[in-house]
């Protein structure tokens, strides 16, 4: 009989069927087919999950699917599939969003050319496939084969647009820096692989919680960093803000649902062997709450929507980790669940508003949001509402409250953890909420647009204010999914066999007030002009004209009194300087606290350095330029600046050859071309001929 | 004859072709190398007459009749070559002769 | 053992079939090309019809005749999986190089003839365990790999051509040497490789031994500071030049060290690998930094061979299960990815006439099968998974772990780097806009065939590395009992 | 007694060679040789070498010097010339006679002073030099006529007027 | 006197001088073609002999050696007469090389004092005049430097043979055999005049300067045949264990000729030139080989020279045809201009470099493994070193074979030229691919 797991391998299956199609192209497919078989591809694994989740869910959930089986000598690589309800959860959601990502971007891409829309398909495609097939693996390698093929895709994808530069050199970024991260991860399983002697997920992680001690600490380690930089958790988190380079979809998928939490999910598939360690939980949890305060005061100040965004998926996934971190990874994938949903709603819906405008994604294309795309702004607001979660209705709450729960129960240390994350959530429902009040504010007024716009850009005020089906039902979907989902995050934790942590009432109500203090936070941000010339301004790099006095001597005025006197500073005070510190503390913030200039000074220069001193180019001067993936692509282009250079060993070989030379010019010399001196070498051999017999037989 | 003559006479034509050696290597003229080769050979010439006297058998003989035929071919075509060479070069120092080199 | 003549024939027929190609172009156009490609194919059937039949657990099929007996010479020809392999890629590569050099018109006979003879002259060195036949075609591939890049080779090719011949000769004479001293030390004069590896050597003279064999091999391999004719040739090669030197030539250094150090001198094999591995850790790195310097794609590609043969030299060296598998593996994939390479940047430089990587751009707006083709060969050179590649490079860290995690941790980080320069070489040929090259024209569809069939094997060894694996089952524990035993 | 005669017709032999291979003039030189050339004949006669003595004589002395002196007689014999060869002589001599000592010293050395043990008289069969030259040596005999008919063709080739002019 | 069949390629040669000489004012092609006959009559009255059993005679020996040897002469020698330019004032060349040629057969049976001088001297007064056959300034330079070199050679081994003489009573080359302070200097002596004829360093000068100013197949029967010649005086010396010097001195000369010979080759661009300092190199390879005192050094001394000389034979060849000037430019893109010449001149180059498939590659080998069975390694080392740059600057000449050539202008390749290059290619090849093929004969030859 057959086993109904055997559907598992017809999860990924669609997907990378839709991008082999698209991507040979055997039949030259048309525009229409192109979406056509694009959609049947992202639509397919989430109707395919169904069954399998039904038959998860009636409890039989572990079914194992042997795709082949390889003898390495003694050892054995046994290829599977695997269902177990983390992967049936996980796997589902991501075909749903997935699903309605693809959806989505069927309207979205509508004017792009039929050959890049074939491109672009075919890659969102395997992108989907391959998060499916790391999600379902059953051991070692399929994970990792998904895990890396993401981060290939990552790569064409954030680098759609192939004439922008700085598209290229974030795609270019974002690869570099997951395939470091990645090699971490890889060492990781090879060591368990070597450990355990098989790649199986259901041999190798009970094998590998029983390790010793120092290689268990190792590898543990290993994962982590593996994680944290496909998470772009705080000291990798640089990639991300620049991925934003890629198209709307592109960044839904891949900092939804995919992508990114994928080393989330990753340290709740290996929690056994990751969090057995104390240090190293430890560590997990410190980076988690750490890159989730720092995502969130970083968005605070973002004034692009999609930036925001991506330090949002930042802070969010930092909170995955700080549960994996808590010993509660059944508590991070319930964050993960809903997570997928909101954050993909987000971006849709900001996409769907801002798009085509003048204005790209900055946040002043918000503006006018709720009369233009009513719909996607009602969507928005529920997403930022789960984001920001509000109590009880939106799903955001319940999943954001179990994180917090389970750090206040941790001890006193877990107390620390707790009002760190709860500070963070305030500031969550400040960023989160900015959009959401910016949109109220009036639209700018309207500049006159260079001729050689986007072609849609014209169209954006007699753009339908309901959009195509495509976009609507996505956003429908997704929104409901973002506000009821809260239902669900008890029962997933419970079906992942845990209990879902209570925290005692104080916290819990003070945790649900977040919100609310957040809004208030971000009315100022917005409606205060001087903050709100601040945030601008930090960006311009300009500064502001135009000051609210007011402001100034209420709030600010007293803090710096405050500072001076408690620092016993008793300098003359110089109100340019304060606004530069201020304006300079926010910039830092908003540029995801310069960790790309660390990079370019620890990693990037050093390494063109070297490889200008291995290939001998000479440098040229290059202007620092502020943005750092530019900065970045150009670093590199200056080390290709140069004459062709032969390499340092290849000179020593010249060098040697030229010495021979040298040495023949000596030699050939002897060839004088006298006889007399023919002769005298005649002579000399005789004699030394002679001396060597009188030698030999002299005794 | 006893084997000190021999021993002498050995050395005496060593040291004629010594001589001769010396003459081909130092005289830079064309003629007088050639009369230095005819004295180097006859050092050799010596040596096998006087081998021959010590031994008592005709080798010695018959070896010097073989290097007197040498040494009039010898300085037949080393004089044809002179005369030819001061025709077409117009040489008789043989340092001047070094066309040919390194 | 019969004796059957399928694997003489290997070596024979591509090099009468050269003989042949050198004058059928008198009996009609193109004729040259298609009676290499007959040639080539009749071999690959020959080859394909020797692994079908059974063989004798350890060798596929086995040949043993005399040559010159009284300088103690035989023939001593076998093939096990992995020069069965190997074999498969140097005829496949074979018919690709005959292929993509189908425009070149100028004396197209000789042309062909040195390719096949460039195959035959590998076959040899693949088949041959008598080690005097073994330094005579390891001698003999130079000079039709000479002839290539000398005569229809670009730029300054007689450098580039003697640079690569006197690096090769030089060390090849390292090899001679070693061969000679081990054919006449014995009792009777015999260079059966078999009988050799049962005498026992000293351990002194072993390391001395192995060092001359080395010098051939690494030289061949290539390994900094032995690289240096290899950007060189490989830049003014011919397209198909390229190809064989990526695929065959650099394969025959690797197949050498596979081979003979530990079947030959076990324990200066132990004693010298770990030097090997230092070596292989330096250059694989070494490769890697230089390859993202380059301007040049060509030469680009080229220090990529360098890093991934140096990949393959640690996992020689290391000396245990999983990185001989490993090198085993890398060592085709590489053939694969290389060749496709070079044969993508030929066609490139065709259409432009340069291979500035300044000056290029824009592929994937004019010519979309090609930005595929070469985002195909840019994962595999990047090791992505599913790629041979990988399962190459991941077998050798495996297996370095197992030896020193220092060495691992140099290969992971050389893996990091080769996202760098992969990535730059995409962005550079692919991405941003034509900067000089303007419109390119697509590929053909005689350009395709080859691409189609590199990727293929690329991509079906990725996934279904049993194919692979099991071949080389046995050459990678004859390797590895030498070593391991007592 | 006999020794002692051809030892002191050697020793001026060896003297007159000295000479002749240091004259300025050629012609002095070419007197010198004979002189040394003669001496040696007389060495031979002494050493009962009656034929090779007579040879010498004849054909050494005689019929090679004669080809010299045919060509000596075109050369420049002025003092001018003199003065040039003397000047030659003085400037050069050092270098070869330093090889010549290299040679001569380990010749000397082995053969005088160290003083070899010859071995005794090897009692060679008597015959007479005839029955010997065109007996077994006739071969020898005739391929030195090839020898002089090669230095025959030389020289005649060399005589004529050729392209190389 | 030796039995009337030992003496018939003597006779053969010996009348055919005279015959050629006779025919040669009025008929020069016939004084040719009389001399090809009676090369070939020689070479096959010594092939047909090749396996009889061995004479002595009072002067020469009829043995595998003097008969393998002298047919090899007489081939080379064939082959040197191949390209002899005909016409001009040379028309004595045919029977100067038949003169040559005895002296080579002469040398090749020598074991007696008396034929070895003399056939030592009968090679080189006929090579004097083959140099001086053109009577340009370059080639009567040569013939002179050979001439008073040769003969301060001639003088330096008969002092040699006078010295054993007086100290054992004979003039049979058996005296060698002994010991004793006397022919020891003896021997020194006779190794002075012999390494001078085999150009080893340091008596090797006139060998460029014959290469280069010479006619080109006079400088080839320097090279091949009058070199076989002095090898199989040189083995069969070596056979009666001369004193200890003979393999110190041999070892030492043939050292620095591989050392220096190979390294002033090494940027040469006059093809004459570099072709005579690389004959010094192999003249260097086949006395240390001899120096090693391995079992097998006599076989594979003959060996060595029997490969090189074709090998030699084409490359002259192909120079002859280039004219008198020939440098390495001239070289350029000859494969495309003429096919056979351009790959005659690659394949022997390459048989020079001893790379394989050529029988190069097989006379290093056999070289080589001589070395090693002698335990000569200082002298394996140099040998090796040699042939590193050996490898390199016949390459260099073998790249500019095939590269593309700007001019289409052919050197004219008379038919007699084709054929000698075609035979020696063949022969290069096949010895190349079956070296056993004289191998086997030569060992069973050999002493």
């Amino acid at each position: 009989m057959l086993s109904p797991y055997l559907l598992l391998l017809l999860v990924p299956s669609p997907p990378l069927a839709a991008f082999l199609m698209l991507g040979l192209d055997p039949f030259f497919l048309r525009r229409r087919a192109v979406q056509v078989l694009a959609l049947l591809g992202g639509v397919a694994p989430f109707f395919v999950m169904l069954p399998l989740a039904a038959v998860c869910f009636g409890g039989e959930c572990h079914g194992v699917v042997p795709v082949f089986t390889l003898a390495f000598g003694q050892s054995e690589v046994a290829l599977a599939l695997l269902l177990d309800p983390m992967s049936t959860l996980v796997g589902l959601t991501v075909a749903a969003v997935g699903a309605m990502v693809i959806t989505y971007a069927i309207d979205y891409m509508s004017d792009a050319g039929v050959a890049d829309l074939r491109r672009f398909f075919a890659l969102m495609n395997l992108f989907l496939a391959a998060m499916l097939t790391m999600v379902l693996a059953g051991d070692t390698i399929t994970f990792f084969f998904g895990w890396e093929l993401m981060g290939l895709c990552s790569f064409f994808l954030i680098a759609y647009n192939t004439g922008l530069p700085q598209a290229v050199a974030a795609g270019r970024k974002a690869f570099i820096i997951t395939r470091f991260a990645d090699a971490f991860l890889l060492a990781g399983l090879l060591l368990l692989f070597l450990e355990a002697n098989s790649v199986r997920l259901d041999v190798l992680i009970p094998a590998g919680a029983t390790m010793t001690e120092d290689r268990h600490l190792v590898i543990a380690l290993l994962l982590l960093a593996g994680a944290l930089g496909k998470s772009a958790q705080v000291p990798f988190h640089t990639w991300l803000p620049s991925a934003m380079a890629g198209p709307t979809p592109v960044s839904a998928l891949l900092h939804s649902a995919t992508m990114v939490a994928a080393g989330a999910f990753m340290l709740a598939r290996f929690s056994p062997i990751v969090m057995s360690e104390p240090l190293v939980q430890a560590i997990a949890a410190a980076f988690g709450v750490g890159t989730a305060a720092f995502g969130a005061l970083s968005a605070i100040f973002q004034t692009d929507v999609k930036r925001l965004l991506a330090y949002s998926s930042i802070s969010q996934i930092g909170f995955m980790v700080l549960a994996v971190g808590l010993g509660a990874p059944e508590v991070a994938i319930g964050h993960f669940v809903v997570h997928a949903m909101f954050k993909s709603l987000l971006f849709l819906a900001a996409g769907d508003i801002t798009h085509g405008s003048d204005l790209g994604t900055s946040m002043k294309a918000m503006r006018g949001a709720a009369r233009r795309r009513p719909v996607a702004y009602v969507a928005y607001v529920a997403g930022a509402a789960s984001l920001a979660g509000v109590p009880f209705i939106t799903a955001g709450w319940w999943s954001k409250e179990a994180v917090l729960s389970a750090a206040w129960n941790t001890g006193p240390f877990g107390i620390a953890i707790w009002a760190l994350a709860f500070l963070t959530a305030i500031c969550t429902a400040v960023y989160a909420f900015r959009p959401v009040l910016e949109a109220l504010l009036p639209e700018p007024e309207h500049r006159s647009r260079a001729p050689h716009g986007h072609p849609l850009a014209l169209n954006l005020h007699h753009r339908a204010r309901i959009g195509s089906g495509f976009i609507t039902v996505p956003l429908v979907v997704l929104a409901t999914g973002s506000m009821l989902g809260g239902v669900m995050v008890a029962p997933i934790i419970s079906f992942l066999g845990a209990e879902v942590p209570h925290a005692p009432h104080l916290p819990a109500l003070l945790a649900a007030m977040a919100p609310f203090a957040g809004l208030i936070g971000a009315a100022a941000l917005t409606f205060v002009p001087s903050l709100a010339a601040a945030v601008e301004g930090a960006h311009d790099m300009r500064r502001p004209t135009r000051l609210d006095h007011k402001f100034q001597i209420w709030v600010i005025e007293p803090y710096i009194r405050l500072i001076r006197w408690l620092s016993r500073d008793r300098r003359p005070r110089d109100a340019d300087l304060d606004f530069e510190r201020q304006v300079r503390l926010i910039r830092w913030l908003s540029r995801g606290a310069r960790m790309d200039g660390v990079y370019q000074a620890l990693v990037v220069r050093p390494f063109v350095n070297l490889v200008r001193w291995l290939s001998g180019h000479r440098g040229g001067g290059v202007d620092p330029v502020g943005s750092a993936p530019v900065a970045l692509a150009l670093r590199l282009t200056q080390a290709v600046v140069g004459p062709l250079a032969h390499d340092r060993f290849d000179r020593f070989w010249m060098r040697s050859a030229n010495r021979l030379v040298r040495i023949w010019v000596m030699a050939r010399a002897i060839q004088t071309g006298r006889s007399r001196d023919y002769a005298l070498g005649l002579a000399l051999g005789t004699a030394a001929l002679l001396v060597i017999a009188w030698g030999t037989t002299w005794n | 004859m006893n084997a000190a003559t021999l021993s002498i006479l050995l050395l005496l034509s060593a040291g004629l072709f010594a001589t001769g050696f010396f003459g081909l290597l130092a005289r830079r003229a064309i003629l007088f190398q050639l009369i230095s080769l005819e004295l180097m050979l006859a050092g050799p010439a010596l040596g096998f007459i006087a081998g021959g006297a010590y031994h008592g058998g005709q080798t010695g003989q018959a070896m010097f009749v073989l290097i007197l035929i040498l040494a009039a071919a010898e300085v037949a075509l080393g004089l044809a070559l002179y005369l030819a060479l001061r025709r077409v070069a117009d040489v008789e120092d043989a340092d001047t002769i070094t066309r040919l080199r390194h | 053992m019969g004796y059957d003549m399928e694997l003489t024939a290997l070596i024979l027929l591509p090099f009468f079939g050269g003989i042949a190609a050198l004058f059928a172009g008198r009996f009609g156009r193109d004729a040259e090309r298609w009676v290499s490609i007959a040639a080539l194919a009749l071999a690959l059937v020959i080859l394909i019809l020797a692994f079908l039949t059974p063989g004798d657990g350890r060798w596929i099929a086995f040949e043993r005749f005399d040559w010159a007996p009284s300088l103690g010479m035989q023939v001593i020809l076998a093939m096990d999986g992995l020069s069965g392999a190997l074999l498969v890629v140097s005829l496949a590569l074979g018919i690709v190089s005959v292929i993509v050099s189908w425009k070149i018109t100028e004396h197209s006979g000789l042309l062909n003839a040195a390719l096949l003879w460039t195959v035959a002259a590998s076959n040899g060195v693949f088949l041959s365990f008598d080690l005097l036949v073994f330094a005579f075609f390891w001698e003999l591939m130079l000079v039709p790999a000479f002839l290539l890049i000398s005569v229809w080779g670009h730029g300054d090719r007689e450098a580039a051509a003697l640079k690569f011949l006197v690096f090769n000769a030089v060390a090849g004479l390292g090899l001679l040497a070693a061969v000679f001293y081990l054919g006449a030390s014995g009792e009777v004069v015999t260079f059966d490789a078999f009988e050799v590896a049962e005498r026992d050597i000293p351990h002194g003279v072993q390391v001395l031994l192995l060092l001359g064999f080395a010098a051939a091999f690494l030289v061949k391999l290539p390994v900094p500071p032995l690289h240096a004719w290899l950007p060189d040739a490989h830049t003014q090669a011919p397209t198909a030049g390229s190809i064989l030197l990526a695929g065959l030539l650099l394969k025959t250094g690797a197949y050498g060290l596979f081979r003979f150090p530990p079947m030959l001198f076990p324990e200066g094999f132990a004693t010298l690998a770990p030097w090997g591995m230092v070596l292989g850790a330096f250059g694989s790195i070494y490769g890697a930094l230089l390859a993202c310097g380059q301007t040049d794609a060509k030469r680009l590609v080229a220090y990529t061979s360098v890093a991934h043969m140096s990949i393959v030299l640690m996992g020689i060296c290391g000396g245990v299960y999983f990185s001989l598998m490993g090198a085993g593996v890398e060592m085709v994939a590489h053939a694969f990815s290389a060749s496709a390479l070079f044969l993508l940047i030929g066609a490139l430089y065709d259409r432009t006439g340069t291979r500035d990587l300044r000056e290029l751009g824009g592929l994937q707006q004019s010519a979309p099968r090609f930005a595929a083709a070469f985002a195909v060969f840019f994962s595999a050179a990047l090791a992505m998974p599913g790629t041979a590649n990988f399962l190459g490079e991941a077998l050798v860290i495996t297996g370095m772990f197992q030896v020193n995690w220092i060495f691992a941790s140099i290969t992971l980080i050389s893996l990091v780097v080769s996202v760098v320069y992969a990535t730059r070489l995409f962005k550079r040929v692919v991405f941003g806009k034509a900067r000089r090259s303007g419109v390119v024209e697509d590929l053909t569809a005689r350009e395709m065939g080859p691409i189609v069939l590199l990727a293929i094997a690329t991509l079906l060894f990725g996934m279904l590395p049993q194919l692979l694996m099991g071949a080389l089952e046995g050459a990678v524990t004859a390797a590895l009992a030498p070593v391991a035993g007592p | 007694m006999s020794g002692l005669l051809a030892l002191w017709c050697a020793a001026v032999a060896l003297a007159c060679a000295v000479l002749a291979v240091t004259r300025p003039v050629i012609v002095h030189a070419l007197i010198w040789l004979v002189a040394a050339l003669l001496s040696l004949a007389a060495c031979f006669f002494a050493l009962g070498a009656s034929f090779a003595g007579a040879v010498q004589v004849l054909i050494y002395a005689g019929a090679i010097v004669a080809v010299f002196v045919f060509v000596v007689m075109s050369v420049d014999t002025s003092a001018e010339a003199r003065g040039r060869e003397r000047e030659r002589l003085a400037t050069g001599w050092r270098r070869p006679a330093a090889a010549v000592i290299l040679v001569a010293v380990p010749l000397v050395a082995g053969l005088g002073v160290g003083g070899p043990a010859l071995v005794a008289p090897q009692g060679t069969a008597q015959g007479s030099l005839g029955a010997l030259l065109f007996g077994p040596w006739a071969l020898a005999i005739e391929v030195a006529s090839g020898l002089l008919l090669a230095a025959l063709m030389g020289a005649r080739h060399l005589g004529r007027r050729g392209a190389g002019e | 006197m030796p039995s009337f069949p030992a003496l018939l390629p003597l006779l053969f040669l010996g009348f055919g001088a005279v015959a050629a000489m006779l025919a040669a004012p009025r008929l020069p092609r016939l004084s040719r073609v009389l001399a090809a006959l009676a090369l070939m009559a020689a070479a096959a009255t010594l092939a047909a002999r090749l396996w009889a059993p061995a004479g002595q005679s009072a002067l020469l020996s009829d043995d595998g050696l003097a008969r393998s040897a002298g047919m090899m002469v007489c081939l080379a020698a064939l082959g040197s007469l191949a390209f002899l330019r005909p016409g001009g004032p040379s028309k004595e060349g045919p029977a100067l090389i038949l003169l040559a040629s005895l002296g080579g057969l002469m040398l090749a049976g020598a074991t007696h004092a008396a034929s070895l001088f003399l056939g030592l001297e009968l090679v080189t007064l006929a090579l004097v005049a083959l140099f001086v056959l053109p009577l340009t300034r370059a080639a009567l330079e040569a013939g002179y430097k050979f001439l008073i070199l040769g003969a301060a050679g001639a003088a330096t081994l008969l002092m040699g043979l006078a010295l054993a003489h007086a100290a054992s009573g004979t003039a049979d080359l058996q005296a060698f055999a002994g010991r004793g302070m006397m022919l020891g200097l003896a021997t020194a002596l006779l190794m002075a005049g012999l390494c001078f004829k085999l150009a080893l360093v340091p008596f090797h000068m006139w060998t460029p300067d014959a290469f280069d100013g010479a006619p080109r197949a006079a400088a080839a029967f320097a090279g091949a045949a009058s070199k076989i010649a002095v090898v199989a005086a040189l083995v069969r010396l070596h056979t009666l264990a001369p004193p200890e010097v003979w393999a110190i001195g041999l070892g030492l000369a043939g050292g620095a000729s591989i050392l220096l010979g190979n390294l002033v080759a090494l940027r040469q661009d006059g093809i004459g030139r570099m072709l005579g300092y690389s004959s010094v190199a192999h003249a260097g390879y086949v006395a240390s080989t001899l120096a090693s005192g391995a079992p097998m050094a006599a076989e594979a001394a003959l060996f060595y020279i029997a490969v090189y000389a074709p090998a030699l034979l084409a490359a002259l060849c192909v120079t002859a045809a280039l004219g008198p000037e020939a440098r390495i430019a001239d070289l350029r893109g000859l494969v495309w201009r003429r096919p056979l010449a351009g790959g005659a001149m690659a394949l022997a180059l390459i048989s020079l470099a001893g790379l394989p498939v050529s029988a190069g590659f097989f006379g290093k080998y056999i070289v080589f493994t001589a070395l090693i069975e002698g335990g000569a390694w200082t002298l394996l080392a140099m040998a090796i070193a040699g042939s590193a740059l050996g490898a390199y600057y016949y390459l260099r000449f073998v790249a500019l074979i095939f590269r593309r050539a700007p001019d289409p202008a052919a050197p004219f390749l008379p038919a007699a030229d084709r054929l000698l290059l075609l035979l020696a290619s063949a022969a290069t090849a096949v010895l190349g691919l079956r070296p056993d093929l004289l191998l086997d004969p030569l060992r069973r030859l050999l002493p």
